[in-house]
Parts: structure tokens; C-alpha cells; sequence
């Protein structure tokens, strides 16, 4: 097989003998473990929790954490070195290991979201064929260390709670992953870097109707899943003690903690790689892309405009979930459900259509023309208004006059027909 | 290097599978089902179907044993122990015949020899090669396995768009027959007390 | 170049894990230990449990569940027919929107039938 | 140098875990934990097509991918049969309180 | 022929899937407006108004079916007759005698217009006997499953390609799992299903594992693919091939519980008498003759280099397992109705009894010379029991109607108040023992005479005389628990309360049934030769032209220039006496005895001695 390996064959056994694993790969590799996964994301996550206190007391004219540090901008480390020093309970009972793996398995689930971001030209981790797919499964990993949290606690507020939540994480996944699908449509690939190259040549992909429903269901399905209000049924204080990680104390719930902020540092990736046209600061212009030439010093500026981009629509988004988290309140619980299935995924699945539209009359062409942007949006745009319009009418219609199917007669009063046959 | 990752993989697979199997606890069991499903995810990998795996991740550790634990939760006790199991004396034909199953398959991978030109099974060590480029021999599959996604859109579009739409009744059908099956019209949270059970009197023919 | 990516996500997991697991251990190492019966009790109304633990729970979290497999497995058709969409024409806009409309009609069946309500 | 996978491991590897589902099929007698272990076997079955799909040959006839949609059907049908099987032991546990295969013996043989 | 999106889609491929894709729409529109209508009308009604929209259904079905097979053997016969309809293109299209479609995943020919009519026909039976009674709230959901359950069977018997066999098989064995278990007030309809479900799914498992080792061996999953292989090996049968054995008894495994064959039987009797009637009528014939076809199929077909080398019984191969089988089957099921005294239970285990005597029948289509006739054989006995069986559970129905059981007993006297329909349902009794002028007799008389016609080897012909003469002794013993029914309706007293009198519903299906059985013998060589033009496609691999799939490219390939094969207008002909007879209009007993009386010179020699094979690779 020594001929397969020879670098002029042109025949290899394997992918993984097309590349070389040489010493670049692996600097780049360990200074994306060291620096960014194990350093930078962490650290980002941690100034988010001082961010959120710091916001919310300004929406509730406080002034915050001010104590620790100028501003407060110790408080992150105190709180961790808090947390490592509380005592870690496990209650009496409870399944020692399931308890152990929960938190473990939320925190990878949102580590490896994200992994295949693409935070500027050649800046993401790893680019995978499949990367939205493999996005899409890392993330619906968490519902389960959600609920193995609940159950492993044996405690049944714990486990309602769970319950609750996988109900509710599992019900907006839907709309989620829907969502994603007219993006890979545009893009024509399942790839993150490709996508992003797509909305470079058409624009960012929430500048166009289909794009901003799927933006719209993708940002409220993201509060959802990330169990923040108004969507923070499974830890209703008021109603289930603290919902699935009742039992976690110390470090434990730290995990929690920073996995639920880690999550909406990832989805904030997520949503700005995919809808937001990643770090390109304008939507219908190439801006720095087309400055990149062949020379690494143009290729750093580039990246340098792109990543700054980046990360300020996530600052953006972090702070809108904030400014919900502050401003609305919680939902019912069968108001949370309805939604998701009552609106959000019929829509979700409707705009796929629509999607398929807007690339037949914008993409299709290959080349981005203003009269083929104009025509899709003439196009779908009264189709996104009236799909929403259609939606909200029936729910509302619905709720109004009670939900189908409760006038239908029960099992037991019905035997009066038995026999009863066609003539 | 990657023979020893694919035996750190099947082992701890196997050992997953071995637990689902064996332990008592349906939730555990079914945590190591979820285990037994990244395992064979991994595999896949290892099979240059990266597609494949994120979707083996996607459904089935994502959906499919969410809706395991949600039965196990329904019909058992919340900590959802399983004490009944079959009786000593089905345990050992059981441990038999899947032991006899699988030195049967394990003689037929080992004996098959290939049909025509192919080669035997236990033959093929490399994997067949894939090109480098788009045109030599060996470029479908390279495309295959580049793009996975891709590829298999325009088959299930074109080739198997009758299985495809199938697939979509089918998922239809399930849905709708579960929904019937499992839905009751007076559905009030129940209280722990035996439902009605109808007097259907068991009848007592024997062949 | 598939297998190697791979193994970066392998090791940004095993990371991961350690990232979770490492201050667990420092825990371990600095905060204090004191058990206690009161302390290892479950969190609950303040008085014991007695026996096993025991809700009995809906219908409806299997219904969502079984609309929430259904539609995942949706979505894994979804997205190879969205990935090759480009080059392949309309007709395969119609066929999934057949597909579609199959899956529509069975969140329509369930809304109708009453069983998307919660309570 | 590195070596490859030989393709009989990975066929050991479905081999095993088939034979391991059927043991379980046999001697679980919880309906629920029936279902897990036909989980495995379909699994196998997985295992086994994409194994030949990347290691088999290749014939313009058969498309290139053919084992890959297998598998992605056993996918959507294994996922449905859980569903589907979920229901019926639900169905099935309102009338007896129990989810034993063998509880259920109001049909003689 | 002008290049229609990329690759291999024809869209007039789409033309030859028609009634399954009416059928599938029809089921949600049953579905959809039994709902609607919960509100707004009484159950009765309402039940009445479904049923009659899901039946005029299964008549449009019925209506698509006949023109997307009468079509193309029109363009076949007089290619002329149809220029002012169709351009020349298409007709060239539709005059391909066996179309493989979609890249050659499903077939299209003769075998599926007239399976697809007998399964449409059955339908609607089925679907008429469920309004008898009610015996579910979930009547639309049951409505919608029976017409999904068929969409599954009629694409698993055209079915060319695993990928597309194992998915129809599972989707019309999930639709049945769930309409077993619908009937909700009755608990053992919910144990039926759950069973129905974990022996079903069991043997998935095990048929799916099979695949993957078929697939393994050969690298393809298409049927002619697999076929064209294993006949270009030196090495013909199994000796020495592990492998094969391994994936021969996994995929026999699958089937056989698909079928209920022994070892796999189990869950058979339980399913029959928990299912409502209807669903058991359609568990027992439906899914059984789509099973047995996509058997014939893969077995007959693909397998067949696989049969055995030696033209030798017992030489490696599968005929000889299959032999055992049947042998077992045919033993066991008799055996075991003659203690039944439930109607519902007996018939489960002459199903399995009827099973076996369908294995005999592929075993011997292994060892044939002309497959066509054994094959033909097959599928004779299929029609004619499917119907026979239909009429049998509609007895059920009765029963169950007016006795809520369905002990044989209540049957006492029966011909004292109905003596039309007791007549009719001696004669399907007497033609499920196969008695001779019925069609259940020529059924196994084709059966058993193929089975001895291979006298190529002393020992094989030894075997199969063996296996045919337990099949003689075994319609012997069928006829004690078959009598059994006619004893209680002739010579018994009615005790209790009298049953009420059979509306459509009921006696439609009977006297239907009793005419089909009737008429069938009456007039066997025109069904056979229906079912001899029938199996000559299906056991016959059609060339796929490897097409490279792919966005960019030109025109696809054209078809391949079809070789001759003459349909005379006499099959045209017919074919359309198939579909009148089987869908006769309500209440009309005679159309098929009369019609197939009139055709009965129709010679079998229309079908080609040989199968036409294409057994050059392209």
C-alpha cells in the first residue's frame, strides 16, 4: 500500500490519508483547544453573566455588581472561586454517576455547537462537510442531560421539572431545525464556511422575507431552548422549586450555569453565521472580502474587520436576549407548547417553501442582480405576511371558539350505533 | 493508530449494548442504549460517513431515547427499575442462541470469499481507494463521501423518490396511528388509581 | 481530511468533558465535606419521603415526544434535499412539498384532534 | 505507516452487537426493554450496510450510494417503530399496569 | 425524448404509481374529514358518511389502477389505437412491456397492474365489511391506516430494489400493527397489536440484517443487480458459503414471520382474534399476498442462482430449508385448528397452513425449469385463497356483530334463516380444503402438479412427491375443521338467540367471494393465464442501463429498444374481465363465473414457455 501513500498517486485509501496531520494542524488545533475552547470561550461566557447583571440593573435602575474590582469586573472570579469552595450534595439516593454525567453532558453539548463557527475567513475550528447537521445533533444533545438530571436526582420536583423541560426543549428543537433548512438551501451545502461564502456573493440571509421568518422562528426558538424567559417554565421558582437541577448545589449547578450561558454564547454564533451574513459588516456588500488578496498581511486585516463584525452582532444578541429576559414574562405552560406547535412549526415548515421560491428567483441566476432581489421579495414577501397573518388568525379563531375536537363525543356514550349499518 | 480508536470505540459499543441488555434499571439501560447509539455514530465516522453520523446523533441519541425515557417514565415507576425479568430457565436458551448466532455470523464473515471477482471479506484490508481528483476511477465515491448530503439528496430525488415519499407516509401513518392509539378522550392526569379495565372475559380454548 | 476533523471534534469532547470535570475535582480537593442525614435529603417539602418516588405523568409528554420524533426524522430528510436542491430542478421542490404536506397534514390531524393541548 | 481498519472488524463489531440485541429480545421481558434491544439489532444491521457501502465495490447499477440510504430508511423506520411501539406498550400498560411481554395473557396459545 | 431534471427521474414514471399515490391522498382525506365532521354530525352518521367517501375512494383507486394498466397494454397491443391521445414519444414510453421505473427501483408491468387491482378489490371489501359494526372511535384513523396499509402492500409487490421493498414492507406492517390495536374497548385487541408489533418488529430486525449481508455480497441492492452476480460466480448454490446461508435464513426469517411459517407463527392466532375482523381479513390475505410476491421476487429472482446447484432437494441451496418449512408450516397449522373452536383462531391457523402449501409452491418455483407456471401456480392459489379467506372473516364480522365472539357454535342452524349465504360460505369452506369443481382445488391441484412436473432428479422429484403427497394428507385433515363450520350451519339446531340478518356489508363479501372461488373453477385456465402473463414479468430481471446521476450531464440514457413480446388483445381483454369480475357491481354474484366461462378456451400457450431473461450484463 506503500504506492496509495505516495503524495503523486492519485489514489488514496482513505480521507484521513489526504491531509497530513502535520505540525501546522496541530498548532492550529491546540491553540484552539488551549486558547479559544478552554480560555477565550469561558472567559466570554463568564463577563456574559457580569454583563447580564450589569443590564439587568440598569433596566431595573440599579447599579449592579460594583464591589469586586472596578465596576464589578472581578465579580466572575469571585463567584467561581465561591462556587469551588461550596460544599457539593448529592442527595440520599440519588444515582451517583446519571448525577455526575448530567451537567457533563449539557456542557459538552454546547462546547461542541461550537466547534464548526466560522468567526472569519479561515477562523473556524474545523470545517465539516455536514457542520450544520453536526451542529443540529450536538445541540439536541442537552434534552438529555436535562432530563438524567431530573431523574438522577430522585426527587420528584427535580423530575417534573425535567419532564417539563425536555417537553419543552424537545418542542421548540423542531422549529429550530426547520428553520436552518432554507439557509442550507441558499447555501447548497451543509458546510458553515460554505454558507457563509454563499451570503458573501447574495447578501445576508436575513435580507429576504423567508430569511427573516426563519430568523424570527430561529430567535424564538432559541430563547426556548436555551430555558430562558419568557420560556423558563422548567425552572419556575414559583412552582417547582428550581425545576431539574433542584438537587445541584456548588459546582454542579455551576456547570448548569455556565452551560446555559455558554449555549447562548453558541447560539449567538450560530444565528449571526447563519443569518446575520457572519462578520460581513454590511448585507449587500462584499465589503472586506474583496480586499483579500493572496498576502497573509491582507488576509489578517480582513479577518481582523470580519471577527470584530462577528462578535459585535453576538454582543447584539446576547444583549436582545437580556433585554427579553428583563422585559417579557414567563409564559404558561400550555401557551409554551401551543406555540411552538401552533405557530412556530407550521410557519417553520411553510417558509421552506417560500425558501424554495426566493432561490428559484433570486439564486438561481448564479449572480446576485438588484431586479432579481427586487422580484423575490415582491414574490415572497406577501407570501411570509399572509402565512403569518393565516397562522395568527386560526389560533386566534381556534382560541376563541375552543380547540377542535372538544364537542367530539366520548368513548362511552356512543354504542347506540353498534349495529347500526349501510343499507 | 486508527485500528486502535476503532477498538476503543466497538468496546466500549459493545459494552453499552452489553449493558442495555443486562441492567436492571430502564433508565440506565436505556442512558446506555444512547451510549451503544454514539458509539456506532463514531463508527461511522471511521467509515468516512460523517453524514450518516450526525444523523444517527441527531435521531437517535437526540429523539429516540428522549422518547424511550419518556416511556420508560409512563409505564414505571419514576426510577424506573424493571425487577421481573424472565425466569432463570428463559435465560439460558436466550444466552445460547444469540451466542450461536453470533459464531455463525462470525464463521460467514470470516469464510465468505467473495462472489466473482470480489474479494473475500476477511480479505479487504485497505479500504478501496478513493481518487484524489474528480476523474479517476474511484470519483463517485469520493464524491460520495465528500459530500455526502449532496449526494444522497439527488438519489432520494431521483432514484428512490418513491422510497422517500414512502418514508413520508410512513412517518404520517405512525404518527397518526400512534396519536389514535395512545390518545383518550377523557385524558385528566391520572391518579395513580388502576384505569378502567373492561370486563373482556379471557377465553380459555387451547390449540 | 473527514477522519482528521474528526478527531479535533474527539478531542475538543474529551476537552470538554475535562472542562466540566476539573473543577468538580478541585471541589473535591478544597471545599469541605460534611455530610449529613438533613443535608442528603431530598429538597422537598421539608418532610421525608417515604418510599419510592412516584408522579405519575400525562399522555401528553408522549405525544410530544412521538410529533417530536416524527419531525426530526422529517428534518433528516430535510436536509440532504436542501443540500442538493441546486442542482436538481423544481420537481424537486414539488416532490417535497408532497412529503411535506403528508407531515402538515399530520401536525393538522393532531391539532384537531385535540391532543396538542396540555392541560 | 499507518494501517486501516480490516472491514470483518467492523462486521465482528455488527456481529456482536446483533447477537447481543437478540440475547436481549429474548431474555428481557419488559416491553419497553424489548424495543431497546431491537434498537440494537436494527443498529447492527446499520453498522453492517455502511461498512459495505464504503469498503464494497462499486457498481454504476447500484448508485453511489446505495447503503447509505438504506441506512438512512432504517433510520426513519426504526425511529418510527419506536413511536409506534411506545404507543401500543402505553395502550397496553392502561389496561394491565404493567409493561411484562408476558403479563399480557388474556390471548390463549 | 426529451430531457426531463437531471439523472434517471422520468416524471412519467410517475404515471405507473398512480393508484398507490390516489390511494395515499385518499387515507388523509378520509382522515382528515372524519375529523371535520366530529363536531358537526352523530356518530352514526358520520360513521356511515367516512366509510362510504373511503370506499368511493378505493372505487377511484380501482379506476386509476385499471387505466394505468390498461393503458400501456393498450399502447402494447395497438400502439395506433392511442396516436390521437398520446404523442409518439409517450406510447413508445408505455409500450415497454416490463418498465422498470425509477432507476429501476420499481417495476411496473403486467404482475403489478393485476396485483394492484386484486389488492384494490380486496380493499374495498375489507373496507365495506368494516361498516358493518361499530368496533372503534377511531374510525377515520382505522379508515386511513387500511388504505395506507395497501399503498405499503402494492409498492412491496412492485417493488424491484431492497431499499424500497423494506421500506413498503414497513409500512404496511406498521399501518397493520396500529389498526390491530385500535379497537380500544376491547383489551385484547391492544395485546394483539403490542404482539403483532414485537414479533413484527423482531423479525424486521432479523430480515434487515439479512439485507445488509445480501448487500454485502453483492454490492447492489437491486434485485437483477443481485441476480445477474450471483449467476456470474462459478460456484452455484450455497456449498460453501457461509455467508450465504447466514443472509438466506435471516431474510427467510423475515418473511417467514411475514407469513406466519413455523418457527415464526406465534403471533398469528393472537393477532387474528384480537384485531377487529376487517384489519384480521386484511392481516390474513393483503399482507400475505404482498408478502408471498415480494418473497417470489426475492427468492424466485434474485436468490434464484442460490436455489440449488443440483436440481436436488436437499443439495445447498434454499429449497430444501424452504421444503422443511413448508413441510412444518402446512403440519402444524392444520394440526393445531383442528382444537379451535373460535372462527377467528381457526382461520389464523389455516393461514399458516395455507402458508406452508404457498411454500411448497416457491420451493418448487426454485427447482423449476419453467418458472413461469410455477410461478403462475403461486399466485393462482394467492388470489383464490385471498378471496376464499376474505369471505370467511366477513363470517367473522357476522358473528362478532351479533354475538360480540366468534365462536363457530353461534354459526348453529344458520341455513335455516340464510340459506343463500350459508351455501355461499360452504363453498368458500369447501374451496379452502380445495373439493374439486371450486377454485381452491385447481389452486392446489397447479400447486401440487408443478411441484411433481420437475422430474429432473430422481431423489429431488422423491422429495417433492414427499412434500406434495403431506400437502394431499394435510388438505385431508383441513377438511375435519373446515366441515366443521359447515356442520354447524347444516346440521345443527340453532340454539339462543338467532343472528340477525347480513346486510351489504356482510353478505356482499360472501357471495362475492363464493363467486370468485366459484367461477375460478369453473374457468381455472383463464385465471391462470391471467397469472401466467402476470408472473412472467416478475420473475424476469429487467436491464437497468446504469444512468450516472448527476446535475450536469445530457439527455438520460433512452430506454432500452424493448424486446418483442406479443400481448395479444386476448390478455387485454383479459385483464379487463379481472378488474370487472373482481369489482363487480354491489350485490352482482355472477359477473366472473360468467365472464371467465366465456373465456375459458383462452389457451395458456399466450405465455412464453421460456422467461424472458436478460441475463447479459449491460
Amino acid at each position: 500500500m506503500i504506492e496509495l501513500l505516495d503524495p503523486t498517486s492519485p489514489l488514496v485509501w482513505a480521507q484521513s490519508q489526504a491531509v497530513d496531520l502535520g505540525w501546522g494542524l496541530a498548532l492550529r488545533w491546540g491553540l484552539w483547544l488551549v486558547v479559544g475552547f478552554l480560555g477565550l470561550f469561558p472567559g466570554i461566557v463568564a463577563y456574559m453573566v457580569w454583563l447580564e447583571r450589569k443590564a439587568a440593573a440598569r433596566f431595573q435602575d440599579r447599579i449592579g455588581p460594583n464591589r469586586v474590582g472596578p465596576l464589578g469586573l472581578l465579580q466572575p472570579i469571585a463567584d467561581a472561586i465561591k462556587l469551588l469552595t461550596k460544599e457539593n450534595l448529592v442527595p440520599a439516593g440519588a444515582d451517583g454517576l446519571v448525577h455526575l454525567a448530567a451537567p457533563v453532558l449539557v456542557i459538552v453539548s454546547a462546547f461542541l455547537m461550537l466547534a464548526v463557527i466560522p468567526f472569519a475567513v479561515g477562523m473556524a475550528p474545523v470545517d465539516l462537510p455536514s457542520g450544520l447537521l453536526y451542529l443540529m445533533a450536538a445541540s439536541s444533545l442537552s434534552p438529555l442531560g436535562v432530563f438524567l438530571a431530573g431523574w438522577s436526582s430522585r426527587n420528584k420536583y427535580s423530575l417534573l421539572g425535567a419532564m417539563r423541560a425536555v417537553a419543552q426543549l424537545v418542542s421548540y428543537e423542531i422549529p429550530q431545525v426547520l428553520a436552518v433548512i432554507p439557509i442550507v438551501l441558499w447555501g447548497g451545502s451543509l458546510s458553515l464556511v460554505a454558507i457563509f461564502d454563499k451570503q458573501v456573493e447574495f447578501g445576508w440571509f436575513i435580507a429576504s422575507p423567508p430569511g427573516l421568518l426563519a430568523f424570527l422562528i430561529m430567535l424564538i426558538a432559541s430563547i426556548a431552548e436555551l430555558n430562558r424567559t419568557p420560556f423558563d417554565i422548567p425552572e419556575a421558582e414559583s412552582e417547582i422549586i428550581a425545576g431539574y437541577h433542584t438537587e445541584y448545589s456548588g459546582m454542579r449547578f455551576g456547570l448548569f450555569f455556565l452551560a446555559e450561558y455558554l449555549s447562548v454564547f453558541a447560539v449567538g454564533c450560530l444565528v449571526t453565521a447563519l443569518y446575520l451574513g457572519g462578520g460581513m459588516p454590511l448585507p449587500l456588500v462584499r465589503f472586506p472580502m474583496n480586499l483579500l488578496g493572496d498576502s497573509l498581511p491582507r488576509l489578517i486585516l480582513v479577518d481582523m474587520v470580519l471577527l470584530a463584525v462577528f462578535m459585535f452582532k453576538v454582543l447584539l444578541f446576547i444583549l436582545f436576549m437580556f433585554w427579553v429576559r428583563v422585559t417579557l414574562l414567563r409564559l404558561r405552560v400550555d401557551r409554551l407548547m401551543n406555540f411552538a406547535w401552533k405557530y412556530l412549526t407550521p410557519l417553520a415548515i411553510v417558509n421552506i417553501l417560500f425558501a424554495g421560491i426566493w432561490y428559484e428567483c433570486v439564486i438561481r441566476a448564479g449572480v446576485l442582480t438588484l431586479g432579481g432581489w427586487l422580484w423575490g421579495w415582491v414574490v415572497t414577501g406577501p407570501l411570509v405576511v399572509f402565512a403569518v397573518w393565516l397562522v395568527v388568525w386560526i389560533n386566534r379563531r381556534l382560541l376563541l371558539g375552543g380547540p377542535a375536537g372538544v364537542g367530539r363525543p366520548s368513548l362511552g356514550g356512543t354504542r347506540v350505533d353498534a349495529g347500526a349499518a349501510p343499507g | 493508530m486508527i485500528r486502535v480508536l476503532f477498538l476503543v470505540i466497538a468496546v466500549t459499543g459493545l459494552a453499552s449494548a452489553l449493558a442495555t441488555v443486562l441492567i436492571k434499571n430502564l433508565v440506565r439501560a436505556a442512558l446506555a442504549l444512547a451510549g451503544f447509539f454514539f458509539a456506532v455514530a463514531c463508527l461511522f465516522v471511521l467509515l468516512e460517513a460523517e453524514f450518516l453520523a450526525a444523523l444517527q446523533v441527531l435521531i437517535y441519541v437526540g429523539a429516540v431515547s428522549i422518547l424511550l425515557m419518556f416511556g420508560i417514565m409512563l409505564t414505571r415507576g419514576v426510577q424506573g427499575t424493571d425487577p421481573a425479568s424472565r425466569p432463570s430457565a428463559w435465560r439460558l436458551p436466550g444466552v445460547v442462541i444469540g451466542l450461536a448466532v453470533f459464531a455463525l455470523l462470525g464463521y460467514a464473515i470470516f469464510q465468505e470469499t467473495g462472489l466473482g471477482t470480489q474479494r473475500a471479506w476477511g480479505a479487504i484490508d485497505p479500504r478501496p481507494a478513493i481518487a484524489r481528483g474528480t476523474v479517476e476511477p474511484g470519483a463517485p465515491r469520493r464524491r460520495a463521501i465528500n459530500d455526502m448530503g449532496k449526494v444522497v439528496g439527488v438519489e432520494l430525488m431521483t432514484r428512490y423518490v418513491v422510497a422517500f415519499e414512502l418514508a413520508g407516509l410512513l412517518l404520517t401513518a405512525a404518527l397518526v396511528g400512534a396519536v389514535a392509539v395512545a390518545h383518550r378522550e377523557d385524558d385528566e392526569p391520572s391518579r395513580g388509581e388502576p384505569s378502567r379495565i373492561p370486563s373482556d372475559p379471557p377465553i380459555t380454548t387451547s390449540p | 481530511m473527514i477522519i482528521n476533523n474528526y478527531i479535533f471534534i474527539g478531542l475538543l469532547l474529551l476537552a470538554a468533558i475535562g472542562f466540566a470535570l476539573a473543577p468538580l475535582l478541585v471541589v473535591r480537593l478544597i471545599a469541605p465535606r460534611k455530610r449529613s442525614l438533613s443535608k442528603s435529603e431530598p429538597y422537598e417539602c421539608g418532610v421525608l419521603t417515604v418510599g419510592e418516588t412516584w408522579i405519575r405523568f400525562r399522555i401528553q409528554y408522549y405525544i410530544y415526544a412521538l410529533m417530536f420524533v416524527v419531525f426530526d426524522i422529517e428534518a433528516l430528510f430535510l436536509f440532504p434535499w436542501a443540500a442538493a436542491y441546486a442542482g436538481l430542478g423544481l420537481f424537486a421542490l414539488v416532490e417535497m412539498v408532497v412529503f411535506l404536506v403528508f407531515l402538515f397534514l399530520g401536525l393538522v390531524y393532531a391539532w384537531a384532534k385535540g391532543v396538542l393541548r396540555w392541560a | 505507516m499507518e494501517s486501516d481498519i480490516p472491514l470483518s472488524w467492523f462486521l465482528l463489531f455488527a456481529a456482536a452487537s446483533f447477537a447481543i440485541g437478540l440475547i436481549g429480545v429474548l431474555t428481557r421481558k419488559n416491553a419497553i426493554a424489548v424495543l431497546m434491544a431491537i434498537e440494537i439489532m436494527l443498529n447492527a444491521a446499520n453498522v453492517n450496510l455502511v461498512a459495505f457501502w464504503r469498503y464494497g465495490p462499486e457498481l454504476p447499477e447500484a448508485g453511489p450510494v446505495a447503503g447509505i440510504v438504506l441506512a438512512i430508511m432504517v433510520i426513519t423506520v426504526a425511529a418510527a417503530e419506536v413511536a409506534v411501539g411506545i404507543g401500543l406498550i402505553l395502550l397496553c400498560y392502561r389496561r394491565w399496569r404493567a409493561a411484562d411481554v408476558d403479563r399480557y395473557d388474556s390471548l390463549a396459545g | 425524448m426529451p430531457p426531463i431534471g437531471p439523472g434517471s427521474l422520468d416524471y412519467r414514471d410517475f404515471f405507473f404509481v398512480a393508484p398507490e399515490m390516489v390511494l395515499a391522498v385518499w387515507g388523509l382525506v378520509v382522515l382528515l374529514l372524519d375529523l371535520g365532521l366530529a363536531k358537526r354530525q352523530p356518530a352514526p352518521a358520520r360513521r356511515l358518511l367516512v366509510g362510504r367517501v373511503a370506499l368511493a375512494g378505493v372505487g377511484l383507486t380501482l379506476a386509476v389502477t385499471l387505466a394505468s394498466s390498461l393503458i400501456p397494454l393498450m399502447a402494447r397491443a395497438n400502439p395506433e389505437d392511442l396516436s390521437t391521445w398520446f404523442s409518439r414519444s409517450t406510447i413508445d414510453y408505455l409500450f415497454d412491456d416490463d418498465p422498470s421505473l425509477f432507476g429501476g427501483t420499481i417495476a411496473g408491468g403486467f404482475d403489478v397492474g393485476v396485483f394492484n387491482l386484486v389488492y384494490v378489490t380486496l380493499l374495498g371489501l375489507v373496507v365495506w365489511m368494516s361498516l358493518a359494526w361499530k368496533f372503534t372511535e377511531e374510525w377515520g384513523e382505522y379508515l386511513a391506516l387500511l388504505l395506507w396499509a395497501t399503498v405499503g402492500m402494492m409498492l412491496l409487490s412492485a417493488a424491484e430494489e431492497l431499499v424500497t421493498l423494506f421500506i413498503s414492507l414497513e409500512m404496511m406492517t406498521i399501518c397493520l400493527y396500529l389498526a390491530t390495536a385500535l379497537d380500544k374497548s376491547r383489551t385484547r385487541s391492544a395485546e394483539g397489536g403490542l404482539k403483532y408489533f414485537i414479533y413484527g418488529s423482531v423479525s424486521s430486525a432479523l430480515f434487515l440484517f439479512g439485507l445488509s449481508y445480501l448487500y454485502g455480497l453483492t454490492g447492489s441492492t437491486h434485485l437483477s443487480t443481485i441476480r445477474r452476480l450471483l449467476e456470474s460466480t462459478r460456484v452455484v448454490g450455497l456449498a460453501a458459503n457461509a455467508a450465504g446461508i447466514t443472509a438466506i435464513l435471516l431474510v427467510l426469517a423475515g418473511f417467514g414471520f411475514k407469513i406466519a411459517a413455523v418457527p415464526f407463527h406465534q403471533w398469528a392466532p393472537d393477532v387474528y382474534e384480537g384485531a377487529p375482523a376487517p384489519v384480521a381479513a386484511w392481516v390474513a390475505t393483503g399482507s400475505k399476498i404482498a408478502t408471498v410476491i415480494a418473497f417470489m421476487k426475492v427468492f424466485g429472482n434474485a436468490l434464484k442462482p442460490w436455489a440449488s446447484p443440483s436440481d436436488h432437494i436437499l443439495g445447498p441451496g434454499w429449497i430444501g430449508l424452504l421444503a422443511i418449512v413448508a413441510a412444518i408450516t402446512m403440519t402444524y397449522g392444520n394440526v393445531a385448528a383442528l382444537g379451535q373452536r373460535n372462527l377467528k383462531r381457526m382461520l389464523a391457523y389455516s393461514s399458516i397452513a395455507h402458508g406452508g402449501y404457498l411454500l411448497v409452491g416457491v420451493a418448487a418455483l426454485g427447482l423449476a425449469t419453467d418458472v413461469t407456471r410455477a410461478a403462475a401456480a403461486v399466485l393462482f392459489y394467492l388470489v383464490v385463497y385471498a378471496f376464499a379467506n376474505v369471505g370467511a372473516f366477513a363470517v367473522a364480522v357476522w358473528l362478532v356483530r351479533d354475538k360480540q365472539s366468534d365462536d363457530i357454535d353461534d354459526l348453529n342452524g344458520l341455513v335455516r334463516r340464510h340459506p343463500v349465504l350459508a351455501i355461499s360460505i360452504l363453498l368458500l369452506m369447501l374451496s379452502l380444503i380445495g373439493i374439486p369443481p371450486l377454485g381452491g382445488f385447481f389452486g392446489k391441484l397447479y400447486l401440487f402438479m408443478q411441484a411433481l412436473d420437475e422430474r429432473k432428479n430422481a431423489f429431488g422429484s422423491i422429495s417433492l412427491i414427499a412434500l406434495v403427497g403431506l400437502g394431499f394428507l394435510n388438505s385431508v385433515v383441513s377438511a375435519f375443521y373446515y366441515l366443521r363450520v359447515a356442520r354447524a350451519m347444516f346440521l345443527r339446531q340453532p340454539a339462543g338467540e338467532p343472528i340477525a340478518a347480513a346486510d351489504t356489508p356482510i353478505g356482499l363479501p360472501i357471495l362475492l367471494a363464493a363467486a370468485v372461488v366459484v367461477g375460478s373453477g369453473l374457468s381455472p385456465d383463464s385465471l391462470m393465464s391471467v397469472m401466467q402473463s402476470a408472473a412472467t414479468p416478475m420473475l424476469t430481471t429487467p436491464i437497468i442501463v446504469p444512468k450516472v446521476i448527476g446535475p450536469a450531464q445530457g439527455p438520460p440514457a433512452p430506454k432500452k429498444p424493448v424486446p418483442k413480446f406479443e400481448y395479444s388483445k386476448d390478455q387485454v381483454k383479459k385483464m379487463g374481465q379481472m378488474a370487472t369480475g373482481g369489482a363487480g357491481p354491489p350485490g352482482g354474484g355472477g359477473p366472473p363465473a360468467t365472464k371467465g366461462a366465456t373465456t375459458k378456451k383462452a389457451a395458456t400457450k399466450d405465455a412464453p414457455a421460456t422467461p424472458r431473461k436478460s441475463q447479459n450484463p449491460p
